[in-house]
C-alpha cells in the first residue's frame, strides 16, 4: 500500500545521522575542500554511529540489524547533507562489506566481515572505469580464467580510499557475465596509482588502480562458483550515490533559500522576485521529485525485485538535477556563490561528478 | 512504512478502468475530437450507470465515505490517469460531481453536502462546474468582479465567467448545477469572495459562449452570463457566520488542494498515453528503448526517451504523494502545487517529444498521438497555469503572503 | 566582412511582402485553418509579387534577377510571419522551378522554367518518408537504372499540392547517390493518395504518395547523367523552413507580447511580473539568434560553399526554438491561447512540424 | 550587404591570438589556477610589450582610432574569444586598460580621455578596475551606498566595494586606476551616482581582501575599502554639468554597451574551448560528430553535442552583432544583453555537457576541462547576472522603466 511515513526507526536514524552530519561534518567541509584531506577523529565518530557493521551479523561481530535500501537511502541524503566527500569515506568499507554481507559464501563473510566491526577500516570497491563511455553492463576490466584461478586485467579510477585499503572489490567481466573480485591489497599486478586530482571530491582519497594479470584464487570470486548479483550491487550503489546527492542539493536549495530572504536588491529581498522565487520553487520540486524515484526504487530493491530500470533511470535524473540545482544556487548568490567563502561552489562542483560516479557508495 | 506499490483494491480498479478506457473511449476519441461540441452520449451514459457519477472517479460526493475510503484520493488519481490515458477530452465531460462537487465537499456544510451532492447517485447523468475565471482576471482569482447581493432570503449574482469547464453541462444540460465565486463586498479584497451554488437552469444564469479550443474539445469550456440571477440565501457554501469571516475565499482555494493532485493525474495519464505510443512504435521498427548502461552508449531517441519517462513518473510519484497526504488528512497545499507545476510541465514536454520522436507520423492525425498533444497543454493552463502553481510553492516554501510575492 | 545590413534592394523586398503578409494572409489564416482551404485570390496576389517567376531567366519568361538566399530567407521570414500553411502554398512551384533553374539541363530549363512566368502553377516536390527515422541523407525511395531510364520506387510524404500539380520533383537514392527526378503527373506507378490530416498545416494541402515502379526516362533526372546536387536543394529548403518558423515565430511573439502589456494580474499588467517577462525576453533572444544562425548558413550558401553544417544546425535550432517560443506564447495567453479565437494555439500546432518538414519551401 | 565573413584583418588577428593563446597561454594554465594568487607575469609582460596595453584586445584606450577602428569592437571581440580560449583567469589579468578604461572611454570628456589612458601606449604594465559592487547591493547599482562629498578642489570618497576584477592589479600593483561609482546626493536615487577616477595607491584606498574563487583564478577579484580617500575635483568622469544631471548613471551604465559584448566574448572562448577539446577526445575514441543526417539518426552524445554547439555559435552571433552595432555607432543596449544572457548560459550548459559526455576524465584535473566549466560560471554572474540581462532585454522589448519593471 503506497505509503510514505517514514518507520520510527527510520525516523530516529535519520534524526540521529542527521545531527551528525549538522554538527560534525557540514561545519568542517570546507577546510577538508582546501585542505585536501578528512579528520581522523570525524571517521571514527562517523563509524561509531554503526554506519557500517550494524546489518553484520552478531556472529561476526556486528549487530545483525536488517539491511534495508530505503533506509539506506534516508542515511546517505543525511550524510549527503553535510559533505559528500566526507560521506564517501565514512561509508567506503561498506563497498566491501555488503556485497559479501549480500552475496559471499560462507566463508568469506567469515573472513572478510569481522574485519569491519571493531573500528573504521579501510577497504574500497573498484569500479569506474576511466572512459568516457564507460558502461556498467559491460566492463571493460576482463577477469580470465586459468588453472583454477582468475587473472584480472584493466584499469579502474575513482577507487576511494585505495592507498589505506586492503582488501579491494574489484568488478570485471568473466566468462560468464559480470563478477566481482577480492583482491587483497599487495597482489602482485595490482597497481595504486597516484592520487586523483578531481574538479570536486577534493577531500576524499580517490585512485586510479591498474590490473596488471592479477592472479586471485578462485574463491576470491565473490559468491564463489555461483557468482553474485553484480547489478544489484550497482542498483544499491545508484541508491547511494543519488540520496548523496539529494542532501546535497537539500543542503544547496536550504542555503540559497535563506540568502535570497536576507539579501535585498531593488528594495525588497530577491526571494520577493519570480525569477529568484521560481528557481527556489523549482529546486525545491525537483529535490522531492528525485528523492520519490530513488525512495521507489530502494523499495522495489527491498522487496528483492529486479529495480535496474528503477535505479538506472533515478541515477540519471539525480544526477542531472543535483547539477541544475547546485548550479541555481551559485546562480541565486551570485557573487558570493563564485567565492570560497561560501559552500555554494563547492556542492556545485561536486555536483558534476554524480553522472560519472557509480558503485562510490552503496546501501 | 515507505511503499510504493499500489495497493490490491487500487491496482484492481486501475486494471479495470485500463480496460475501460482502452475499448469505450479510444475507439471514439478522434471521432469527439473532431466533432468538437457533441457529445459521446452512449459512453457518458455508460459511465453514469456503472460508476453513479462517482465511483469510477473515486469521489466522495454524498459525503460519506466509500468502503476503502481512506484512500480516496489516490484511488482517484490512479483512475483518473487511466481515465486520461483513454481521453482526456471525454474523461472530463463524465458527468459526476466534478470540481463543482469538490467545491461543495470541501466548502460545504454537511447539509449541503446532502441536499447539493446526493444527486449523483441516481437519476439521469449530472454534472457540476466550477466558474472562476473572468474575461478579465485571470490566474488572479482575488479580483473577481462578480456580485453577490444579498435581497431578501435571496442572493442575487452579477457577472461573467469564462473558461468553465463542463459549464454548458451543469448549467444547462442537467439537473446539475455551476458553483459561482463571488464577491459579496468588493472593498474587502479576497476577504469578500464566496463560492455560490446555482442550481442549472435557474433563471438569469445563461451560457452565452461554447469556446473551440486547440484540444480536450470532447469538454464543453463554458462563458457564463449572471444576470439578476437569484438563488437561495442557503446556497452560500458554508455556515452562515462565513459571510462575516473571510473563510469563504480560503474554503474555495482549499477546494484546489483537493483538485490539484487529481488534475495532474489527468496530465500523467495523457503523457503516458503518448509514451505507450512512442514505445510500440519505436520497438515496432527494431528500436526499444534500452536501460542500464550509459548514456553515452544510448541513442539520441532513448536519451530524450528516457528524460520525458523520467519527468512523467517523478510528476506521478509527487502527484500520488499529495493526493496520500490528503487521504492521510495532512495539509497538502504545498505538495498539490508540486504536483500540478510538475505534471503540467512534464506531459506537454513528454507529448510534444513523443510527436517528435515519431516524425511525419506523429504530426498526423492518423495516430491520437497528435491530439494528446494539443490535450496535454491545458494541463499548463487551467486549474491554475504553471505559473500560478510555481508562485504557491515558493511563497510556501519561503513563508510569504501573497502580496509579498506575486 | 561581417556586416547585418540588408541591402535597400532586400528591405523594399522585405516591406513589399510583409506589408501583403500582414494584409492579405494574416487576417485570413484562421478561417483557412478552420476551412482546411486557402482563396484562390490570394494565390494569385502573391503569385504577382513574383516570388516564384523573378529569378527565371528572362529567356524563359521571368525576370532573370538574380537569386539569393540570404533575400529568400527575408522573404520567408515575411510570409512565415503572416501563415506558414499560405506561404508553403504560395512558394510550393519554387520546389520544381529553383532546382531546375539551378542545376537542370538546359534542355530541363526550358521545358520547364517558362510554365511557371504565367500565373501561379502548381508544382511540388516530394522528398519527405513517412518513417521516424528519415533521414535527409539517404532517401528509402530508390531510383534503379533500367534500360536508359529509370524507375522509381518509394513513399512519400508532406508533398504540398500534390493533387493539383502537374510536376513532381522527386527525390530518390540512385546507384550513384541522391538523386533528383521530374516525374509528370499521370506517369504510371506514381498514385496521389488521399490528402493528409496532420495537427497544423491544416490550409495547405498536403498527400502522401506512392512511387511504385514508376518509369521515368533518363532525362527526367535533374541535371542529366551529370546530376544535381541534392544536398545543396535541401539546404536552400533548410533556409526556407527556417525562415518561415522563424516569422511564426515572431508572430507569436508580438501578439503574446502586447497581450502581456494589456492583461492584468495582481493590479499590474502581466508583462510586469519577471516569470512573462522573462519568457518574453527568451522569445526576443531566440528569434534573433535562429535568425542569425540562418542568415550565416543562407549566406554560406549564397557564396557557393558547403553549408551543409550550417544548414542543418540551423534547422535543428529553429525547429525547436519555434516550438518552445509558441508554446511560451500560448502559456502568455493562458487560457486565451488555448482557444481558436486567438491565432496563438494555430502557431502552435504549425510549430511542432518543423522538426520532420524538410524541402517543403524553398529560398 | 549581409554578410557572416570576418574581415580579413579579423582573421589575420584572430589566428595571431589564437597562437598565443595555444602556445602561451594553455600551457600555465593549470599552474595560475592552483597557484591562485599568484600572476604569469613573464606571459603579462609578453602581452604588455607586444600589445601596449591595447592592441590584442583591440581597444580603443588613447582616445585615438587606430587603423581600420571601424572595426574596433568586433576585433576586439574576436580577440578576446581566442584569448579565452587560451585561459579565461588570465585574459582577464592581461595589463590594459581594461573595464576602467572602457568607463572613461564611454563617459570620460577629451581631456580625461587623455590624461587617464595615455599611459596604457608605454611604460611598466598597468591595470584599470571598475569598481561597482557593494557588499549588500549586488545587481542594483542604483543602490549604490558610497559616497563622494565634494570638499573644496577634493572629492572626498567613503565606501566599500566588492568583486572588483584586476582591483588589487589597478589599485595597488600598477600605475593603474580604480574607476569608483558612488552617490554625491542619497537622497537623488540613480541622479545621484557618479564615476570617479581615483588613481592607484591613492591614500585612502585600500585593497583588504582578494577572494578564493571558484574559477578565474589567475584574476584578482578584490575587496576595496575607501576611507576618506581625497580625489581632483576634476576626477569625475564626464563635464562639470554632470554633477547637476543624472546623466553620470546613465554615461556610467552606457560602458555596458561597449563591455557586455567583449563579457560574452570571453564566454564564447571559454566555450569553445570545451566543445574543441571534447569533439577532439571523441574523435580519437572513433565517435566523430555526424551533421547533416536527422535526429534519429544520432547518438546521445551526438545531439548533446550539438545542442551546445549552435547554442553557443547562436551566441557568437549575436555577440558579433552587438560589437558590430557599436563600430557602426547604433545603440546596442539591448542586444549587448541580449549577447550577454545567451552566451553566459550557452558557455555554462556548453562546459558543463562537455565535462558530462567526457565521464571520469572530464571531471578529472589531468585535462583543463573541469577548470573551464569552473572558469564558465562568472559569466552567468559578474558584469550584471544572467537575470539582470534578462531583465534589460525585458525592459527594452517591453518599453519599460526600471521601475515598471524589476
Amino acid at each position: 500500500m503506497f505509503d510514505l511515513e517514514p518507520t520510527d526507526e527510520q525516523k530516529l536514524i535519520r534524526d540521529t545521522v542527521g545531527s551528525f552530519a549538522k554538527e560534525r561534518i557540514a561545519p568542517i567541509a570546507r577546510d577538508c575542500d582546501e585542505s585536501g584531506s578528512i579528520p581522523k577523529d570525524v571517521v571514527d565518530q562517523a563509524w561509531e554511529l554503526g554506519l557500517i557493521h550494524s546489518p553484520i551479523p552478531e556472529e561476526q561481530g556486528g549487530y545483525g540489524e536488517e539491511r534495508s535500501a530505503v533506509t539506506g537511502a534516508i542515511v546517505a541524503e543525511e550524510l549527503g547533507a553535510g559533505d559528500v566527500s566526507i560521506a564517501m569515506h565514512v561509508l567506503a568499507p561498506r563497498l566491501v562489506a555488503y556485497p559479501v554481507l549480500d552475496g559471499g559464501t560462507p566463508e568469506q563473510r567469515k573472513q572478510v566481515l569481522p574485519r569491519f566491526t571493531k573500528e573504521f577500516h579501510a577497504a574500497t570497491a573498484a569500479v569506474v572505469e576511466p572512459r568516457f563511455d564507460f558502461d556498467t553492463s559491460r566492463f571493460a576490466t576482463t577477469a580470465r580464467r586459468a588453472n583454477g584461478s582468475y587473472v584480472l586485467d584493466g584499469q579502474k579510477c575513482f577507487v576511494p580510499l585505495a592507498e589505506e585499503s586492503d582488501l579491494f572489490l574489484v568488478l570485471a567481466e568473466s566468462d560468464d557475465g559480470p563478477a566481482a573480485f577480492l583482491v587483497e591489497r599487495g597482489a602482485a599486478g595490482l597497481e595504486v596509482l597516484e592520487r586523483e586530482k578531481n574538479m570536486g571530491l577534493k577531500p576524499l582519497a580517490t585512485n586510479e588502480i591498474a590490473l596488471r594479470g592479477v592472479k586471485v584464487p578462485a574463491d576470491a570470486r565473490v559468491g564463489g562458483e555461483a557468482g553474485f548479483d553484480v547489478s544489484r550491487m550497482l542498483n544499491l550503489s545508484r541508491i547511494g550515490l543519488c540520496s548523496l546527492a539529494i542532501g546535497m542539493a537539500r543542503s544547496a536549495f536550504e542555503f540559497a533559500r535563506e540568502y535570497a530572504k536576507e539579501r535585498k536588491a531593488f528594495g525588497v529581498p530577491i526571494a520577493q522576485k519570480q525569477a529568484i522565487a521560481f528557481m527556489l520553487a523549482d529546486m525545491a520540486i525537483e529535490i522531492d521529485a528525485a528523492r520519490l524515484l530513488t525512495w521507489e526504487a530502494a523499495a522495489k530493491l527491498d522487496k528483492g525485485e529486479d529495480a535496474t530500470r528503477e535505479c538506472f533511470l533515478a541515477k540519471r535524473y539525480c544526477a542531472a538535477q543535483v547539477l541544475k540545482i547546485t548550479d541555481n544556487a551559485v546562480q541565486v548568490l551570485g557573487g558570493h556563490g563564485y567565492i570560497r567563502d561560501f559552500p555554494v561552489e563547492l556542492w556545485f562542483r561536486n555536483a558534476r561528478g554524480f553522472s560519472s560516479f557509480e558503485g562510490m557508495a552503496i546501501v | 512504512m515507505i511503499d510504493f506499490e499500489l495497493s490490491q483494491s487500487i491496482q484492481d480498479q486501475k486494471k479495470l478502468v485500463h480496460q475501460v478506457a482502452q475499448e469505450g473511449m479510444r475507439p471514439i476519441s478522434r471521432e469527439f475530437d473532431e466533432k468538437e461540441h457533441e457529445k459521446p452520449w452512449d459512453f457518458l451514459k455508460f459511465m453514469w450507470q456503472v460508476a453513479g457519477g462517482r465511483a469510477m472517479t473515486g469521489e466522495n460526493t454524498d459525503g460519506k465515505p466509500r468502503s476503502g475510503a481512506k484512500e480516496n484520493t489516490l484511488t482517484a488519481a490512479v483512475t483518473i490517469e487511466e481515465l486520461s490515458w483513454g481521453d482526456a477530452g471525454i474523461y472530463l465531460t463524465i458527468p459526476n460531481a466534478g470540481l463543482g462537487g469538490a467545491a461543495v465537499a470541501a466548502a460545504g456544510t454537511p447539509e449541503q453536502k446532502k441536499r447539493f451532492l446526493a444527486r449523483f447517485s441516481s437519476g439521469e447523468p449530472k454534472w457540476a462546474a466550477m466558474a472562476i475565471t473572468e474575461p478579465h482576471c485571470g490566474s488572479d482569482s482575488a479580483a473577481i468582479q462578480t456580485t453577490a447581493t444579498r435581497d431578501g432570503d435571496h442572493w442575487v449574482i452579477n457577472g461573467t465567467k469564462v473558461f468553465c469547464t463542463s459549464g454548458l453541462m451543469a448549467g444547462e444540460k442537467s439537473e446539475g448545477f455551476v458553483v459561482v465565486w463571488a464577491t459579496v463586498d468588493k472593498t474587502a479584497g479576497r476577504g469578500g469572495i464566496k463560492s455560490f451554488v446555482v442550481e442549472a437552469n435557474t433563471p438569469g444564469m445563461k451560457v452565452i459562449k461554447v469556446e473551440n479550443k486547440l484540444g480536450i474539445r470532447a469538454s464543453d469550456t463554458a462563458m457564463i452570463v449572471f444576470e439578476d440571477c437569484r438563488i437561495p440565501a442557503d446556497n452560500i457554501l458554508g455556515s452562515a457566520e462565513v459571510v462575516k469571516s473571510t473563510e469563504g475565499f480560503k474554503g474555495a482555494m482549499a477546494t484546489f488542494d483537493a483538485t490539484r493532485p487529481l488534475v495532474a493525474a489527468s496530465a500523467l495519464g495523457i503523457g503516458q498515453a503518448a509514451l505507450d505510443l512512442a514505445r510500440e512504435e519505436l520497438e515496432k521498427a527494431g528500436r526499444p528503448i534500452r536501460y542500464g548502461s550509459s548514456d553515452a552508449t544510448l541513442t539520441a531517441i532513448e536519451k530524450d526517451f528516457m528524460d520525458a519517462e523520467s519527468d512523467l513518473h517523478a510528476a506521478r510519484l509527487l502527484t500520488w504523494r499529495a493526493a496520500w497526504m490528503m487521504d492521510r488528512g495532512k495539509r497538502n497545499n504545498l505538495e498539490a502545487s508540486m504536483a500540478k507545476a510538475k505534471a503540467g510541465l512534464a506531459v506537454t514536454r513528454a507529448t510534444q517529444k513523443a510527436v517528435e520522436l515519431l516524425g511525419p507520423l506523429g504530426y498526423s492525425r492518423k495516430l491520437l498521438l497528435e491530439k494528446w498533444m494539443r490535450d496535454a497543454k491545458i494541463n499548463d493552463i487551467f486549474e491554475g497555469t504553471q505559473q500560478i502553481n510555481m508562485l504557491i510553492v515558493a511563497r510556501r516554501i519561503l513563508g510569504y503572503s501573497s502580496k509579498e510575492l506575486s
